[in-house]
């Protein structure tokens, strides 16, 4: 973007920007008549502050319910200071053994091991965000920067992307997920939710996404403001960062909500059959912990709900919540979609 | 004897920037047989007038108030499908009773009784009888009717020529199934034999190879697919057509060979029609009275004739002098100033008196009505040209 | 259209020699060379050299590329390391037919539903329906799976009892079954037994399907609408007749006994018992999948209910259902269409989740066991497979495109 | 066309609903025959025997395939105790069985031992088992070299040690061997291996030996038909779903019908009137019960994972659960209120520890990895932390495998030693000490009181050089959080010691890959699955398995040791080698290269309306017999 700057004088930019955020405006009013997309909206935001929150939860309910004075007084063991996340064993002032029902110490109970349900939720939202955020960029951006190159020279660049998304188009990502993870493993390389989050902006950036976009890139360059640009003297590089690229970002930013959700489920699922071995805490992790240790529907049913069920809701919303999001975009980007 | 009788009708869009007043209280009647054309710049309503004649109208639209009347003329054993509709019942002329507007609610023998509309009465007034004897006519109200009733009434009673030809046809079938579709609907006693022969015979009549029936449309160039609409608008032996620019697609010859066609057609055939177009040379080669719209309004309705040898309202010349005559006399262009009015908050009083020349203080407080400037001529304007 | 099909053939090699090469490199540019997939640390040198042997790997590189690439393409896998000394091939041919058969049967009517879903609300844009089948199909759609087929398998499964727990056929039924036809039962015949019966059904939904889709087609010659009725509705009374006699006459009897017999038991029994374990994961499928199909058929539906062509349907007085159904859904279809048929191959990752789950053991099944167990040969195996079956299917999605639209057809 | 579709959706439903009907309308019929259930969640990989004691080593193939004792041999292990009995060697009291283990030298320097076979025991295709059997079962292998065989082929077929099994006549066989065995190599190695069919294998053998690959020709043939003499034949294979077995009459079967008695350290089978089998002293009794097969056949059903398995368990659909690791807790705890189902707990074989890199610094010293051991307060982890489900460990052997056990580590006295017992205040005071002689100094003295470290030690220091931050790689939460709240309770303890240690909580093959095949790592918390002789004393911590891959990646090197050790599994009397593995245990409880953890106890359910067990407490559990299907009986 730099360059971009460089080669507009500033005046233009603040005309730019007013447009941009004119357009913006118009975008929410949009936006906001659309009520799934606001349904998802709020469900994003809600977990946004639980994952925001989460290092106040500790100490607020340090102040009031995990009170270490009690502890004290109770004559616990400093030793095993309760850790809601990774559990170093049971709450001391509970009773030990078993999962236990949602409380006002723990307004999600406890898992088996000890550890709070809520904590751990909150403790993982962040990282689902940070996850899903950085692979959705990445695969953005690879789509967008080639959906635009693609689609502005043409010829054998075309030719090669458009191949190559056509083999990431053909791996059932999920399976090549599994198939990679085996692989990272016997590396021995750990598999963080950065690295996870590269492998998955990777896959996906190479694939559908520029088929999408280029099409999108397509249309606009055939636009009569483009032949300007270029008989204007425009270099190629400020025709594609200036002028293409900022007309199809809104689409990238439609396909951004979609992955997102992918991002989202895919850690979950590979969490939930145990082939992310060096992620230590997710929503995947819980219910794989839930499964593996029988808390999770057994012949008593639900009725150690609390183990298992806030982080499959959590999954199911969070992924829900971004894809609702995403088709309340798709009503603003996609014309032909909108309302008359 | 009238066909289409179209009274005081409004239909209004509803947008998010605002409520658009498309079509405004117009008013106008059809003879049989009997050309019309509308004119107006684009975005005066004439395609949603068109639309709303067929009451092809998308979810944010309404009919707000008005009738289209569609006349048929009356006979007894077709009277059991009125039943319960609104219609208006025009007596023989000798019998000197008014006509009357009603909901038809019961059959008695020979007699038929009619339920007037309450107007704003408080009290509904009490049924009207008439003997079969007594019917000249049966004009069916469309603005009422349902959706159901409505589709028997279009293609079969009213049918159209799409402004956007190339397009109205649909990819992925044939174009003569395309046809057949419509005939098989509105004609199921017609055996499929029977309506492709039918079919060969108007593509014969609008200049087409037969054999083209069985291609797929994009192996149409666009004056074939144009020929085709009208053989499919032709389909079903309707009473109206409705050519809502037929020729704005084609190349100017092209154009001229169509119009000609379809006038010699509709002669033929002795058929109503209604065109629309932005071009008043184009309509004043086909139709008998011309109708000019201005913002959803009708200003001005005349013969063909005194329209272009003593147009009353201002606007209607200045239309006809943006555009050269087709018959290649020469005319000074004048251009016509200002733009077209924002239907969503139109001017008020008249609504061209912002860009009209001879606009007085009257003109920006009060709305003009329809008056009779002379015999075949109604134009609406405070100032008119005579 | 042969031309044009030639052309995407053509891609289509061009895209699956690209595939194999990056498979090709997953493997070789692991740490380490190949073998060490194959050996641990105990295994004595002798034997590490004699495998390096096996993979050429004392050959140059070039070599290598060929040798492997010609191995994928003529489905010469190895052999599987837990299944020792098992063809991959082998198990791949055990294991497809399963997942395809509930696979595809599960997205078929998903896509059935989807698309009849879809279609309505797409036409009545607005309605409470579209609310309430949007919020609900997005959250079926991006339901945590395993979470979603635990909860159902515990619901109808286990509470209701309406359906087996798991597995493909009835573990107290199948014991007593000696003989199905003319294969017999004994020792590892059992797999047999039951992949007989299974590859039978396959075999029936597939000339059903052909003969069905035959009529259809046919029935598209005739315009007249009684006639497609009859065409169609005598080609599905044939197959129903059909199928009913060739399975209870033609295939042949079964034959029960030993300790473990129950009752008396047909073909029909064994094909019921292998079609009613399908119907808990084909509900699960339909309703965690439904909603792509939905969704994407709402927006074709908008979009080509904005096209001129339905103006002129209506304004030819067709009634609503006609032109919902023959013009702004038939137009819809095209996209959606395509879409299902990629969806095909990509079932193999829905497969991963729901085979594990309901223990039906397919191709996803396989891939994640032999993710967990490290089996390399099984999971190359599984990938080059997967990838030949989606090139398949790349290719079944542009010959169905073109034949459902003309204007491919004639470029 | 919906019309069409609707049409097609009214066929489908009723199909469905016909299918559904038929399958629960039909009544299901009781099995008259005594079937035994038990749920698998694996598949087996072959029914080739020989592969599974090869490359198909799982734990499913040999629950399924091996225990319907398809093979037999000439000793096996008694139930519960373990000791060895004769099998199908005739040593039937205690002089016979010492002369099993004496061995005679001959004119060519080589060794011969000589067994009886027992007569009467016939194969399931009629024919009898004779020395010709016995002597191919060795033969065999040791043609086509038992190390390329893999698995535990070069344990049961040692080719070090064997040289050939002659056949002296119909009922004898004379082993010849190179040097002395060890009791590993030979009571619970060679002695035990599996005895099959000559008359079916020789020709596969002969075939594979023909062909380019021998191994894997020999593994390809496929073997479900190979003769059993055990309880049951294999019935049906149904790959994905089930495999079921069928009883052999009893007449046939070796030792059906036969009492047994197992004591403490003796052992009684008789079988009237053909053998009477008494070795060892008559002391406890430990169990007794006749020899079956008492069910009419077994049904292993896949269910894939232990959920289902619990859901079947609950609806009567299996009898019994197999599974290596148990009943996890929440099923344990949903089934322990189910009626008709019991669970059993039993200590497993098996240890969890933490270990050093020795090859530098601080690890390399004994005083840091006793001061680190003395601060792991193991009873109060397991005890408090972990509600009791583990057990505290203080030698590499498990306590429950009591024989080699050196009883040392069953007093207090010694225990206190290692810091059982003690106060963090106490543990501390110890471990300060132990450093401090050790030459560790720090920057600030960590202080302690009789109950609490009183001042926070901070830059530990050796020899004047501060010690460098130590990571210690452990198992995460999601995969045990046992481990993980050791290492946990490791890090905060050891940082008051001031060792700036860090746990980092990480994936198994993380730890697998850096410890055992790279060999960079400062310290590791793992586990063992342990056999009953304990020949893991030598492999984990003899220096010749230090180089990477090997069992000793903490790089341990006592060449006191390593004699010791070598000494242990060459010796061939069994009070000796227990003697020996004492002190083996003795000196690594002060070296201390690892500090075992804990031990973790088995859970297990089953069916107890519907079977009886004739005993249900033993090391491992009932999974480690494979859930006892000969002597297993149905109630119902």
């Amino acid at each position: 973007m730099q360059v971009t700057t460089k080669t507009l004088p500033p005046s233009l930019w603040r005309v730019r920007m007013h447009l941009w955020l004119k357009g913006m405006g118009q975008s929410w009013s949009t936006f906001r008549e659309s009520p799934i997309g606001v349904t998802g909206l709020v469900i994003i935001v809600f977990f946004g502050l639980l994952g925001a929150f989460y290092p106040i939860y500790p100490w607020f309910m340090g102040k009031i319910a995990w009170d270490q004075e009690t502890i004290q007084k109770e004559g616990i063991d400093l030793n095993i200071v309760y850790n809601p996340i990774f559990g170093v064993g049971n709450d001391p002032l509970l009773i030990k053994g078993f999962p236990q029902p949602p409380s006002l110490r723990h307004p999600l109970g406890t898992n088996a091991d000890g550890p709070d349900v809520l904590a751990q939720i909150m403790y993982s939202a962040s990282r689902e965000f940070l996850l899903g955020m950085m692979a959705a960029l990445i695969t953005v951006i690879i789509g967008t920067f080639i959906g635009a190159v693609a689609a502005y020279y043409g010829g054998w660049i075309d030719t090669l992307f458009m191949r190559l998304a056509d083999v990431f188009v053909l791996f059932p990502p999920i399976a090549f997920l599994v198939v990679v993870s085996a692989l990272v493993q016997r590396a021995g390389i750990e598999m963080t939710h950065m690295l996870l989050a590269l492998i998955l902006g990777l896959l996906f950036g190479f694939g559908s996404i520029t088929i999408v976009l280029k099409s999108q890139a397509l249309t606009i360059k055939v636009k009569p403001y483009i032949e300007a640009a270029r008989v204007a003297g425009g270099s190629s590089f400020h025709i594609i960062f200036a002028h293409i690229i900022p007309n199809i970002l809104p689409l990238s930013f439609l396909y951004m909500m979609f992955n997102v959700t992918t991002a989202i489920f895919s850690e979950a699922a590979l969490s939930f059959f145990g082939l992310l071995p060096s992620i230590n805490m997710s929503w995947g992790l819980m219910l794989f912990r839930a499964h593996t240790q029988g808390w999770i529907l057994g012949h008593q049913g639900a009725f150690y709900w609390w183990v298992w069920m806030p982080p499959g809701l959590a999954v199911t919303l969070l992924c829900s919540a971004f894809y609702l999001v995403g088709r309340g975009l798709d009503e603003i980007v996609n014309p032909r979609l909108r309302k008359r | 004897m009238a066909l289409l009788e179209v009274k005081d009708l409004s239909m209004h869009y509803w947008t998010r920037k605002g409520e658009v007043k498309a079509v405004d209280e117009v008013g106008f009647s059809l003879e049989k047989g009997e050309s019309l054309g509308l004119v107006g710049e684009s975005g005066c309503g004439k395609t949603s007038m068109a639309l709303t004649l067929l009451k092809l109208l998308p979810e944010n639209a309404k009919i707000l108030k008005g009738h289209i009347f569609f006349y048929k003329e009356f006979q007894p054993q077709t009277a059991n499908a009125l039943l319960g509709e609104m219609v208006n019942l025009v007596p023989q002329k000798a019998n000197g009773r008014a006509s009357t507007l009603g909901r038809l609610t019961r059959i008695e023998g020979e007699k038929l009784l009619v339920q007037p509309a309450r107007n704003g009465a408080t009290k509904a007034p009490s049924p009207v009888s008439f003997s079969f004897s007594e019917i000249a006519q049966v004009g069916l109200d469309l603005v009422p009717l349902r959706e159901e009733r409505m589709q028997r009434v279009r293609w079969k009673g009213i049918s159209m020529i799409f402004q956007a030809a190339m397009n109205s046809w649909n990819p992925v079938y044939r174009v003569g199934d395309q046809i057949l579709e419509a005939m098989q609907t509105h004609l199921p006693k017609t055996s499929v034999q029977q309506s492709k022969k039918r079919i060969a015979e108007l593509f014969q009549m609008v200049g087409l190879d037969p054999r083209m029936m069985e291609r797929y449309p994009h192996e149409y160039s666009g004056g074939m697919k144009q020929r085709a609409v009208i053989a499919m608008a032709l389909s079903c032996d309707p009473e109206l057509i409705i050519a809502d620019e037929p020729t704005t697609a084609l190349d100017v010859i092209v154009q001229d060979k169509i119009l000609r066609e379809m006038r010699q057609i509709q002669k033929q055939l002795h058929m109503s029609m209604i065109y629309i177009s932005h071009d008043i040379a184009v309509i004043a080669e086909v139709s008998e009275k011309i109708g000019v719209m201005y913002g959803g309004k009708l200003v001005e309705l005349a013969d063909t004739q005194t329209i272009f040898e003593r147009p009353a309202h201002p606007y209607t010349k200045a239309l006809m002098s943006s555009f050269p005559n087709l018959k290649g006399e020469k005319k000074k262009l004048e251009a016509l100033p200002g733009e077209p009015p924002d239907l969503i908050s139109p001017p008020t009083g008249c609504r061209f008196h912002p860009r009209c020349p001879y606009a007085t203080e009257v003109c920006k407080e009060k709305d003009p009505v329809l008056e009779v400037r002379q015999p075949g001529q109604v134009a609406a304007c405070w100032n008119p040209l005579h | 259209m042969a031309k044009y099909i030639l052309k995407r053939l053509f891609q289509i090699i061009l895209t699956l020699w690209i595939y194999l090469t990056i498979v090709f490199l997953l493997l070789y540019l692991q740490p380490g060379d190949i073998t060490s997939f194959f050996i641990n640390n105990r295994t004595p040198p002798e034997v590490r050299e004699q495998i390096k042997a096996q993979f050429g790997l004392n050959k140059p590189i070039w070599e290598q590329y060929t040798n492997v690439m010609t191995n994928f393409v003529t489905l010469n896998l190895g052999v599987s390391f837990k299944e020792y000394p098992r063809p991959v091939w082998d198990i791949v041919t055990e294991r497809m037919p399963r997942t395809a058969l509930l696979f595809v049967t599960a997205a078929i009517i998903s896509f059935c539903f989807g698309f009849i879903l879809g279609r309505l609300i797409g036409w009545r844009r607005g309605a409470a329906l579209e609310y309430v089948s949007t919020v609900s199909g997005v959250f079926l759609w991006t339901v945590f799976t395993p979470w979603f087929a635990l909860l159902m398998i515990w619901l109808f499964a286990f509470n209701f009892q309406w359906f087996p727990l798991k597995g493909f056929i009835d573990q107290n039924l199948w014991p007593g079954v000696q003989q199905v036809a003319d294969v017999s039962c004994d020792l590892t015949g059992g797999t047999n037994c039951a992949n007989f019966v299974f590859n039978h059904i396959l075999l029936t939904a597939l000339v059903v399907t052909l003969i069905l889709g035959a009529a259809f087609i046919i029935s598209r010659f005739f315009a007249e609408q009684r006639t497609r009725w009859l065409i169609n509705g005598s080609a599905l009374a044939i197959t129903v007749i059909g199928v009913f006699n060739y399975w209870s006459n033609s295939i042949g009897d079964v034959k029960v006994g030993g300790i473990f017999a129950t009752r008396p038991l047909s073909m029909m029994d064994l094909a019921g018992d292998i079609l009613y374990h399908m119907i808990l994961p084909i509900i699960t499928l339909t309703l965690i999948s439904f909603a792509g199909t939905m969704l994407l058929t709402r927006n074709t539906m908008l979009e080509s209910l904005r096209e001129d062509y339905i103006m002129a349907a209506r304004a030819k007085g067709l009634p609503d259902k006609a032109v919902r159904d023959r013009h702004a859904a038939r137009n819809a279809l095209l996209p959606v269409a395509t879409y299902f048929v990629i969806g095909l191959a990509l079932s193999v990752d829905g497969s991963i989740f729901i085979e594990k789950i309901f223990t039906w053991k397919g191709m996803g099944w396989t891939l994640l066991s032999s993710a967990t167990d490290q089996d390399y040969p099984v999971i190359i195996g599984a990938l080059v497979f997967t990838g030949i079956f989606a090139l398949f299917a790349h290719l079944a999605a542009d010959v169905l495109y073109a034949l459902l639209d003309p204007r491919i057809r004639y470029d | 066309m919906t019309a069409k579709i609707k049409i097609l959706g009214v066929i489908a439903l009723a199909l469905a609903v016909g299918v559904i009907s038929l399958n629960t309308s039909a009544p299901a019929t009781a099995l008259q025959a005594k079937i035994y259930k038990l749920a698998t969640f694996e598949d087996i990989t072959t029914t080739n025997t020989l592969s599974i004691y090869g490359p198909n080593s799982t734990v499913w193939n040999s629950y399924v395939i091996l225990s319907a004792g398809i093979h037999t041999s000439l000793f096996g292990e008694a139930d519960k105790t373990f000791q060895i009995v004769p099998s199908a060697a005739v040593a039937d009291n205690d002089a016979d069985f010492a002369k099993a283990q004496t061995f005679t030298k001959r004119a060519d320097n080589k060794l011969e031992a000589t067994f009886t076979v027992r007569q009467g025991l016939k194969w399931s295709d009629g024919t009898t088992l004779t020395a010709d059997d016995v002597a191919f079962s060795y033969n065999g292998p040791l043609s086509l070299n038992p190390v390329k065989l893999g698995g535990n082929w070069p344990a049961q077929v040692d080719p070090d040690f064997l040289d050939r099994v002659e056949v002296v006549n119909p009922t004898t066989v004379r082993f010849v061997l190179k040097e002395v065995p060890g009791i590993a190599r030979w009571q619970y190695g060679m002695l035990q291996a599996p005895i099959f069919q000559k008359k079916y294998w020789e020709p596969k053998f002969t075939a594979a030996k023909a062909s380019s690959d021998p191994v894997k020709t020999l593994y390809a043939n496929n073997g479900a038909d190979e003769p059993g003499i055990g309880g049951f034949n294999l019935g049906q294979v149904n790959a994905g779903s089930f495999v079921s077995h069928t009883a052999r009459p009893c007449k046939d079967v070796l030792g059906c019908g036969a009492k047994v008695e197992v004591y403490t350290s003796g052992y009684i089978e008789d079988q009237p009137g053909k053998y009477h089998i008494e070795i060892g002293k008559k002391d406890k009794l430990e169990t007794s019960y006749t020899a079956g097969p008492k069910v009419d056949g077994l049904l292993h059903n896949l269910l894939g994972d232990q959920n289902a398995a619990v859901l079947a368990l609950t609806k009567g659909d299996v009898d019994f659960i197999l599974n290596p690791l148990g009943v996890a807790a929440g099923f344990r705890q949903q089934l322990s209120s189910t009626p008709g189902v019991a669970t059993v707990k039993n200590p497993s074989n098996g240890i969890f520890y933490m270990s050093f890199n020795m090859r530098r610094a601080p690890f390399s010293e004994k005083a840091f990895r006793q001061a680190v051991g003395l601060m792991i307060d193991k009873e109060f982890v397991c005890e408090q932390l972990l509600n009791s489900l583990c057990n505290s460990a203080y030698t590499v052997v498990p306590l429950p495998n009591g024989f080699w056990v050196n009883p040392k580590f069953k007093t207090d006295d010694f225990l206190k030693g290692l810091g059982k017992g003690l106060t963090e205040g106490q543990r501390a005071q110890a471990a300060i000490k132990v450093l401090k002689a050790g030459g560790f100094t720090w920057d600030t003295e960590p202080q302690a009181d009789a109950q609490k470290i009183t001042v926070v030690g901070k830059g530990l220091k050796f020899k004047g050089q501060p010690v460098k931050d130590i990571e210690l790689l452990c198992p995460h939460t999601g995969y045990d959080p046992f481990r993980s709240t050791f290492c946990q309770h490791a890090e905060r303890r050891l940082q008051l010691m001031g060792i700036p240690l860090r746990a980092n909580l990480t994936g198994f093959n993380i730890i697998v890959s850096k410890v055992f095949d790279d060999q960079k790592f400062d310290m590791w918390v793992l586990g063992w699955g342990l056999g009953i002789f304990p020949d893991y004393l030598r492999d984990f911590f003899h220096s010749e398995n230090a180089d990477a891959g090997g069992d000793n990646p903490e790089g341990f090197n006592n060449k006191d040791f390593d004699k010791l050790a070598d000494q242990f599994v060459a010796e061939t009397d069994l009070a000796k080698a227990q003697q020996i593995a004492f002190q083996l245990e003795e000196i690594l409880a002060d070296e201390a290269p690892y500090i075992p953890l804990f031990n973790a106890p088995l859970f297990e359910a089953y069916r107890s309306d519907r079977v009886k067990f004739p005993y249900t407490e033993v090391l491992n559990g009932l999974q480690g017999g494979s859930g006892l299907p000969s002597s297993v009986e149905l109630l119902k």
